[in-house]
């Protein structure tokens, strides 16, 4: 399956979640917040999001700034 | 000796009137240190999207001491959409709260880095709407900030000079309006290059101060946060302990009477 | 944080860089919270004919804490003549010391209380000839200070403007030249209007300043005394620690990398 | 006898000291300098240096000053 | 000498780059005399309501010198709408003409009369849509400037100070930011008060200034419409001569060397 | 429109007000160029050792208008007896004449090439017992402005900055207080940069303006000069004309009743 | 018939066309423009443009402005 | 006849006046002024005024200034 992650086209596999996926990259680490084609996913929902082909996803986490 | 005047900003009691960023240190220790040196309660943080490179890299939440609130900025985005998409992720990472805060910022162009005042405002609308407590960082129009004084900001932070710049206030005929019509607390971000100028806009009345480049960028960050920690302190004072007021000709401070020769 | 920079001004170490007048405060209890509040180690008194119809009247000395290093001045003197022998009539005061300090201010007429550079050059030589460590008010004007350094002065302490006026430093540019020569200390002496006069001169490079009407005519004098303590300690940690350049054009604190939305 | 203390002319009993004069005046109560025909008078001194008719004598002290 | 450097302004060709306004004038034949001494050839003027009482009186446009260019202006709105049917109404006063020129004002509010940003934008994409060749008043904003020029606008007139405030050119960091980006004229409009600001204003390299209470407002408005004159010049001839650098130390003007008793 | 308000300065009656320096021209028809331009009726020359290697090397006096007054300074001097030296040679050059006029300059150090200002009283005293006009740098100290107008001299002629560095007015605080206590002309001598340092200065009611480096150090010196000219004019007009106060609000030009759509 | 002109309403004779509205009010003497109902009424169509009842005029001209 | 120059020390001819030296100088072409041992010789007695042995003269013209 092929979803747009932050910006770069991957090849994910089938069935994926929101969670999955955050451990699929290893995204695990760090406090990150999801959006799904636009829209946030709240972490409550994480577990059941399922992923669908051509998804555009943002993961972000905080960084320094001012 | 202390002044207890402590104010509210967007919802959160504040003791602090320096507010400072994260960005741009050359290590996380180093901001550590100056965050601490600093004295400040509430400290900036960007939203930017994850690395999906950097495996297991230290995390910035880390090193900001858990004690100080988190103000995230919409900066780097450069319209309403954007900055609004970025705020709904940025309530996510705060993991929740009734009304979050954070700190609008939607730049015009990267050369400038002004902010776009028109579409600052339809972000701040929007984002109100949805119940947060809008921070807005703006230029120094008092039209500006009155507007988004109506529109329901928590709070407005008009430029002192270009962010990074360390020109100080450039206008303090415009500030001065600004203060006069406000009834939100007014913060200056961005522009201060030294303690004095901290001084200078907190003698003018401002509610606070949001510093980052001035202290992240001096040769000793460490140092220079508590200078500019102290500078707040001493401009509210002496905003409170009312200034003598200006004039061309002096009056001595000795008395002129009494002195030896005389008849 | 604390900067540990003491300095050594005619003779004494100092760790406060802020010296206090004693004139023109509404009453003793005031001056003596003010000058608790200021920090200052050392503070300047004026010498005058006893009155002789004051029985029993508070005395001055009693006011000012014991810990604290006394400056006698000579205000209230036009020409050198009776400025040196104010200064032998405060040696006396003084209770003899080995090499007394004097603060020594000619001034030129009661209007524009400016110091006159002849009558204040004239009595500078006169007195470092007799022993006493001379630290003299003077005008902006680099060679008088020059002159002043040459003739065997302690230090120079220039104004920022005139005595009593509040007008801050109005010629950085006079003073940025004095302290490009100056060997001896640079105290700006008279002139200050509110802390972020003192927090600037202070980022300049000077080693302290001597204040007494912003003080003991504001509103709140113990309050304001307590402003510029923290603005002379802002100041100068700022100065040490190395503010970052002016330029029209910033920089951004966030990355501009790593938005959302970007491709 | 007559002399001059701190500008205004006085009449004096006959042999005063400095120090008797200051006594004399209660000037005890703060610390004084005396100058006497403009020369200083040291404190060593005050018991021993007689006044003189036309004495012209600055009796002095610390106030407030900046 | 004069500098022969025409300008272009809402295609009109220009050879005097001082814009004057008919405002204010104690009397008409003031206002001509002052228009005449002003040099200028483009005169702002105001649209009203006719007043149906006022019988038989005088004509401002009798005062005006017929060879001077009109620019209708819409002070007094607060709103894009009511600028734009303003303009309307002046396009059919200056009977018809393809382009007609306006300098477009909207104001935000009574007290600080300072522009509308947000309105004024939205009221020149209309006119420009309209055909008018569109000068519109803004703030100091290079943001606000930037999308008036995009917008298809003549030229941007930003204020020096708030309109008859007479402080002169308040943030000269925003005026060249405005002026590095710029690609049509510069015109500073509002915050003049005395002939240096003029000057000043010109040697940054505007390209005119646009001036009416610091004229009709002074002692003497015919003498003070001399001086602009004569300072846009200057400031024009000094911009264009290319000015000596600042800098703290100078160099002599005599030659140092070949003085008596030297060796 | 031109003002008729002649002055006399040094017993010479003068129309123009801007006295120009004939140093650091790139060559001598330049130089004459400006010097017409400039519209000056007295420039400074030097007094300098003839060389004797230069054979029938064209003179400086060929250059310049004969309708010009020369003032000859003693530039170069750094103590009262040379400049008294160079005057009585100058007296001598000039073929005599009753009380000849002399700029007298003593400078302290090649550094700062600041005025000497107790040499320079010692120099005027001297000149003055011997019939000499005395026109004397100075510094921007009002007690020595004073002092010189008290031994004598024509006019005082204080600094706005340094010779050549091109600040321009540095302290408007110092020259107003000389101007409120002179008696004698005031003109500002050394540190103008540009056009509208002459009209600034001008606007604070000196008599006038001496220049050089800022005319032919500029890149097009000739238009400079006429540059400085009108700015001069503008200024002494702008001064006459009485300019409108300064406040923070200001007051609308245009009529703000009888707007369209008004109720 | 009522017309509301610059603001005021008023009391007109009926069958008036813009200039015949503008001799009436004896406002002739100046260079005028006439916006009717919010839109601009053309010179050349002044007279031919009858008024109706109700109708909202505004006539302005310049005044002196800055 | 040794005599000081504007500074350098040059063998001259014997019995030369003030005038002779300017002519042997070639410093005729310029308005000049001349101090002899630190007094002005005034133009009049330039004709008369003889040099004498290790004479400190100064010769001077106007230079651009400012």
């Amino acid at each position: 399956m092929r979803a747009t992650v932050n910006g770069e086209l991957l090849l994910l596999p089938e069935g994926l979640t929101v969670l999955t996926l955050l451990q699929h990259l290893k995204a695990g680490k760090d406090r990150v917040a999801v959006e799904r084609n636009g829209a946030v996913v709240k972490k409550a929902r994480h577990a059941e999001e399922l992923l669908a082909e051509g998804d555009v996803l943002e993961i972000v986490t905080f960084v320094g700034g001012g | 000796m202390a002044l207890m005047d402590d104010f509210v900003l967007g919802g959160r009691k504040l003791s602090s009137r320096l507010i400072v960023g994260t960005g741009k240190y050359k290590d996380f220790p180093t901001m550590k240190a100056a965050l601490l040196a600093s004295g400040a309660e509430m400290v900036t943080v960007a939203v930017r999207r994850l690395d999906l490179k950097a495996q297991g890299e230290a995390s910035l939440l880390h090193w900001i001491p858990k004690e100080m609130v988190l103000l995230p900025n919409t900066a780097g985005c450069f319209n309403a959409e954007d900055a609004v998409r970025t705020c709904r992720l940025a309530r996510e990472l705060e993991l929740g709260g009734e009304n979050p805060l954070v700190k609008l910022e939607v730049l015009s162009d990267p050369a400038t880095l002004l902010p776009d005042a028109e579409e600052t405002l339809k972000a701040a609308r929007q984002l109100v709407s949805e119940g947060f407590r809008v921070l807005p960082y703006t230029n120094d129009d008092p039209v500006s900030a009155r507007k988004l004084e109506e529109a329901g900001c928590a709070a407005v932070m008009p430029l002192g000079a270009p962010i990074g710049s360390g020109l100080g206030l450039r206008n303090p005929y415009a500030l001065q309006m600004i203060l006069d019509q406000a009834k939100v607390p007014v913060i200056v971000d961005a522009g201060v290059g030294t303690a004095s100028d901290c001084a200078l806009c907190m003698e003018m009345g401002v509610s606070g101060l949001l510093v980052n480049t001035a202290i992240s960028g001096a040769q000793d960050p460490v140092l220079m946060a508590g200078a500019m920690k102290l500078a707040v302190e001493a401009g509210r004072m002496a905003f409170k302990a009312g200034r003598i007021p200006r004039k061309l000709y002096g009056n001595a401070s000795s008395p002129l009477s009494g002195v030896i020769g005389s008849r």
